[in-house]
């Protein structure tokens, strides 16, 4: 028997209300199904399930909102017996104190009088067999996360922080190193979202303002700037786009966000973490990608392994996220496992930004507007170029400016060399 | 194609990518982009809708033809009557 | 100083003063731990109280006092404040170690009186240790030891024995021969029972003398002092005695005869030098008594304080552990030269 | 600036000692074989010709009279160095150590301190047997009012005994025997340590090795070869037996959540087992996998060559446990 529970989507995310449920009572689920759409601070999101099963009761009415890790749903796997109806005393769904119960609600609860639990509630019998280290623990509970579904890789099979912390990412660490996974995720998205699904502007001011307060106020910010000749890389785009109908065409934007994947490849210590005072490297190259809404407000979700995507691939996902983004149907797994951010203001933004690092991770770049400015080539001659200024902002903690140059030039370097990209 | 179908068919691909935009109140001579809030993978997505309604190519080298309305509509205008 | 004691009647009367007040004093502790508000293990001095007071007769002010856990008579006899010692007594934090120590480890700094040792031969090698200091100092200053003669089964009797006449060290070795080592007669516990003799094997001047008879001991006492001050070594003293009460308060005496006992009373120091006294005129009808009832005044006013006195507070629990001074060189000077 | 010269830890013991001598006219150096012989393992050689023999003073073999002398000596103003050849003859004095110098300012109420320093000998590697081989500061560190140090270091060697003799309190420092013939150049910028703060000789982020004396070494080996499979480890050298510093151990445990106890004593309530302990205790919902040690086979030390070496701590030991405990197994 394993729970589904409210999941932690972000180190900012406390609670969530769950206004869908995309399954029902009886229903098999199967790994990495979308199963609920939940609305946070950030806006809707869809939910995976990690669990293989037969749903055996959803626990949680639509519209309540409950803290993280409380379970939402109980899923019977393969070959269990069913179980009796009601939840495990132990694991009680627990709505946030300051949800009213419905006055619907309140009289039936009166009706039946209280409901104690047994003084000695048996553990679930999940949580007796596995063997969990007490900093795991404490890291799950601030995560918000199910130590029935995490993998353990400590010792004697023990669930340490890592295992907690790659489970709270994502499912990426427990799916065996193969294709990436974003774009064929896409195609189950909705076509056409309700539209409460769409962002509660004053929630993601709030979430923006908490994530970039607490990152100037604890991430010590170097900022560097190169200024990169984009010629050959357009005229890359340009040549390339003219053979192919409109749905096969790339962006610039395609180019930079691979460039700096492949770069990153040579500067693993700027693509990751700081946590508890030291660096954890990512577990892949998963590049957040800043998404400005409609009506102001920002997402990065992520791209996964951007560094082994061609560039159609890459394109695709793009494309893919953006729509999503938009209109409300990014995934639980793709806000929350970022190792590396990428904002790019685009052909009607600034010159330059110069940006703020999302937290935990311990870099951001950003690229300006391209812009058509002097410039002198290789032969010393003054020429017209289309110039891009990347500006990249690093943790001291956790780098120095030396390699956030060497990032920097790598980025140079290859995108000098589109056809290799 | 008449000119206020060719309207509906752009309004109709815009609802999908800027569901609150609403392309008639934007002005013949007003530049798309700056009314609509569009950027460029949004007016990627716009080609690429106009692209798979109306099955016309579109090269990269003409997109600045599209990027006032009366440039747009003529434009298709153009490429349908032909 | 002469090794011939002068015998006047005050002085005499000093001697009698001081064994009374012990033995009057170790009544009154019987009758405080019966009633329990002494605890823990008390070992009296009932009989013996002619060692400690001959010997510490002739100590000077700066002479070290090294006893056992047998050690109310020396802690008296060498000038403790008889309140501070009956606070101890009872556990309370006017007690001279605050309530730390107890009846077997009476510590002193003023009258550098460094235990109460409880470790049967444990005090030999500080005893050996002071004395080296003070004649590496150049201080004109002996340590005089207490010892029953169960220490000298010890290796530790032996090994410093062996040091202090080695180096020479100003040591007076008194050895309180009272025949038990709690129940262990010292003819089925040594070879040789003649301890001063085996004394005499470190090539250490030593004598026996009668611990019964304190004019005796104090005389041995000052032949011995003289020795040790004129710079020639230790000097090693046996004091033959006998304690008439129990090694501690829970004791059948199983080991020896009440006629043993009785026999021995008969030479009890206090009336030994109390008749000598009235049959020489130096004691004079109804003085014993009002010095009884002068003592008894001094006992029910150290009771007194002692039961007022408060308890250590529990936070004090771990204080003394670690220090962070030498209190004893803040009391005499750096070095511990003065006096 | 003073350049760094070539030295051994040997020397810098005797270094220490007659610099005390020359600064306090109240140390003296008391022990077994420390004037004529020069010292069991040669640390006091030279010394006598220097001072004479009232202050470097051989005794005979009475470990319990010149110990308790010591403390004695200590109670009325001097400030002895007593030399122990080793601690397995220690025993013979645990008698004063214990009863006497650690009982009596509190016994007293206070009222005297024994400001006395006992260095001795201790540790195995040199085939010495099991009479003269083991590790048993962690018995000492057990004891409340002694202070106990174990300098692995050339510096801690050379600038211990100091602040050591300046202590109101009897400290007993751990010299290991495989250390004596340590070379190096003695750190010029050193010219004191204090007696009270552990120090963390390597950094890193993956495990806390908590180890001293002569076990550093062998820990800084294991943690170097650790490196080489990017696992990095904080090497604690405690230098500090008891009082033990606390804060240090526990601020690496949270930082890094493991930790591996290196240590020569026998497992079985060991200095290894309180450290352990502690972590349990304090850092515990920081813990991230559960505690280990290293510590000597639980036998007598043995003579031959390859049974002493499989008895004591090393790295091999030290590098298959940090594995086993970051889930490497292999």
């Amino acid at each position: 028997m394993a729970l589904f529970r409210m999941p932690s989507l972000g180190a900012d995310m406390e609670a969530g209300t769950l206004v869908e449920w995309r399954i029902k009572t009886g229903e098999p689920v199967r790994r990495g199904q979308v199963v609920a759409v939940v609305e946070t601070q950030k806006g809707a999101i869809e939910v995976e399930c990690f669990e293989e099963g037969v749903v055996e009761e959803l626990l949680v009415p639509l519209g309540q909102k409950v803290p993280v890790g409380t379970p939402l749903a109980r899923i019977r796997g393969a070959g269990e017996e069913a179980a009796a109806a009601a939840p495990s005393p132990a694991e009680p769904a627990a709505p946030l104190a300051v949800t009213e119960p419905t006055p619907a609600a309140a009289p039936s609860a009166r009706e039946r009088g209280p409901q104690l639990p047994p003084a000695s509630a048996p553990a679930p019998a999940a949580a007796r067999a596995i063997k969990v280290t007490p900093a795991a623990r404490r890291r799950a509970l601030e995560l918000g996360v199910a130590l029935e579904r995490v993998h353990g890789t400590g010792p004697e099979g023990a669930i340490t922080v890592a295992d907690v912390e790659a489970a709270a990412r994502g499912a990426a660490a427990e799916l065996p190193p193969g294709p990436p996974v974003a774009p064929a995720r896409a195609r189950e998205a909705p076509e056409k979202p309700s539209p409460r699904h769409g962002f509660d502007p004053v929630a993601m001011r709030k979430a923006i303002a908490a994530a970039m307060s607490r990152s100037k106020r604890e991430i010590p910010h170097y900022y560097l700037e190169s200024t990169i000749d984009l010629n050959r890389a357009l005229a890359f785009v340009e040549a390339r786009n003219r053979e192919r109908p409109p749905p096969a065409r790339l962006l610039p934007a395609v180019l930079l966000l691979k460039a700096t994947a492949l770069a990153l490849r040579k500067t693993p210590e700027l693509n990751g973490f700081w946590l508890e005072g030291g660096f954890r490297p990512g577990p892949g190259i998963h590049l957040g990608w800043a998404i400005s809404l409609r009506g102001g407000g920002l997402v990065a979700p992520a791209i996964h392994d951007v560094d082994r995507l061609d560039l159609d691939a890459l394109m695709a996902a793009m494309r893919d996220l953006v729509q999503r983004a938009r209109t409300g149907g990014l995934r639980s797994s793709e806000l929350a496992d970022a190792t590396f951010t990428v904002t790019n203001l685009g052909e009607r933004g600034a010159e330059a930004v110069w940006p703020v690092i999302y937290p935990p991770q311990v870099a951001i770049l950003g690229f300006g507007r391209i812009v058509k400015r002097p410039w002198v080539d290789e032969a010393g001659g003054l020429v017209v170029r289309p110039l891009l200024r990347v500006t990249l902002a690093g943790d001291h903690r956790a780098s120095d400016g030396h390699l956030g140059s060497r990032l920097l030039a790598e980025i140079d370097d290859l995108l000098q060399r589109p056809e290799a990209l | 194609m008449r000119r206020e179908e060719l309207e509906r068919v752009v309004a109709d691909v815009l609802a999908g990518i800027a569901p609150e935009a609403d392309f008639a109140a934007v002005k013949g001579e007003d530049d798309l982009r700056d009314e609509l809030d569009l950027d460029s993978m949004d007016f990627l997505n716009l080609v690429i809708g106009l692209h798979e309604r109306l099955g016309i190519d579109i090269p990269e080298a003409d997109y600045p033809k599209l990027f006032t309305k009366n440039g747009l509509l003529d434009y298709l205008a153009a490429k349908t009557g032909q | 100083m002469s090794a011939k004691i002068r015998l006047d009647r005050a002085r005499l009367l000093d001697l009698l003063r001081q064994m009374i007040r012990i033995r009057r004093f170790e009544a009154k502790c019987v009758e405080l731990y019966q009633a329990q508000k002494i605890r823990g293990f008390l070992h009296l001095y009932d009989g013996e109280e002619a060692v400690s007071v001959g010997v510490l007769a002739v100590l000077r002010p700066e002479d070290w006092v090294v006893a056992t856990y047998r050690e109310h008579g020396q802690a008296l006899a060498r000038g403790i404040a008889m309140r501070a010692l009956m606070a101890e007594m009872l556990g309370k934090r006017d007690g001279c170690c605050r309530g730390r120590g107890g009846s077997m480890h009476i510590f002193d700094a003023k009258t550098r009186f460094l235990g109460g040792n409880a470790i049967v031969g444990g005090g030999l090698p500080l005893a050996v240790g002071t004395a080296l200091a003070d004649k590496m100092q150049g201080r004109d200053a002996l340590t005089c030891c207490f010892f029953g003669e169960g220490a000298v089964d010890e290796g530790e009797f032996h090994e410093c024995l062996n040091l202090a006449e080695l180096w020479r060290l100003p040591v007076l070795f008194v050895c309180e021969n009272n025949l038990y080592a709690m129940g262990t007669p010292i003819a089925i516990a040594e070879a040789e029972t003649d301890i001063a003799k085996k004394a005499r094997c470190y090539r250490m001047p030593a004598e026996a003398v009668d611990g019964m008879d304190v004019v005796a001991v104090e005389a041995a006492a000052a032949r011995a002092v003289e020795h040790i001050r004129s710079g020639a070594g230790p000097y090693f003293l046996e004091c033959r005695t006998y304690r008439f009460r129990a090694h501690s308060m829970f004791d059948a005496q199983l080991y020896r005869t009440k006629e043993e006992v009785e026999a021995w009373r008969k030479r009890d120091p206090i009336e030994l030098l109390a008749r000598w006294m009235s049959e020489n005129g130096l004691l004079h009808p109804n003085e014993r008594e009002a010095m009884e009832a002068e003592i008894d005044r001094e006992i029910a006013d150290a009771v007194a304080f002692a039961e007022a006195s408060p308890l250590e507070p529990l936070e004090e629990l771990e204080r003394f552990v670690l220090m962070d001074e030498v209190p004893q060189e803040r009391l005499w000077g750096e070095g511990g030269a003065g006096a | 600036m003073s350049t760094a010269a070539r030295t051994t830890y040997r020397e810098c013991c005797r270094q220490a000692i007659r610099a005390a001598l020359l600064a306090d006219p109240r140390v003296f150096l008391m022990g077994e074989d420390v004037g004529r012989y020069g010292g069991c393992y040669a640390v006091s050689k030279g010394l006598l010709e220097e001072f004479g023999p009232e202050r470097i003073r051989d005794t005979p073999l009475s470990e319990s009279a010149f110990v308790g002398a010591g403390i004695g000596a200590a109670i009325a103003g001097m400030r002895p160095i007593v030399e122990i050849m080793t601690v397995n003859f220690s025993l013979l004095a645990l008698d004063q150590i214990l009863n006497n110098a650690a009982t009596i300012p509190h016994m007293s109420g206070g009222q005297f301190a024994v400001p006395l320093v006992i260095r001795m000998a201790t540790g195995g590697g040199r085939q010495l047997a099991a009479q003269h081989s083991h590790s048993l500061e962690g018995w000492y560190a057990h004891i409340p009012g002694l202070k106990i140090l174990a300098p692995a270091t050339l510096e801690d060697a050379r600038y211990m005994l100091a602040p050591a003799l300046l202590d109101p309190n009897p400290v007993i420092i751990f010299e290991h025997i495989m250390l004596y013939n340590m070379e190096g150049e003695l750190d010029p910028s050193v010219t004191s340590v204090d007696i009270e703060k552990a120090a963390v000789r390597r950094h890193g982020r993956d495990v806390t090795l908590v180890t001293y004396g002569g076990s550093l070494w062998k820990t800084l080996e294991a943690a170097e070869a650790l490196a080489q499979e990017g696992i990095e480890a904080d090497v604690i050298d405690l230098r500090v037996l008891r009082p033990l510093d606390e804060a240090t151990i526990l601020d690496s445990v949270r930082k890094t959540r493991r930790a591996v106890i290196v240590d020569e004593g026998w497992c079985s309530g060991s200095l290894a087992a309180e450290i352990g302990m502690r972590i349990a205790e304090k850092a515990f919902f920081d813990l991230d996998a559960p505690l280990r040690r290293v510590c000597a086979r639980e036998v007598p030390m043995p003579y031959a060559a390859h049974l002493e070496q499989a008895a004591l701590p090393s790295s091999a030991r030290i590098i298959a446990t940090v594995r086993e405990l970051l889930g490497r197994g292999g």
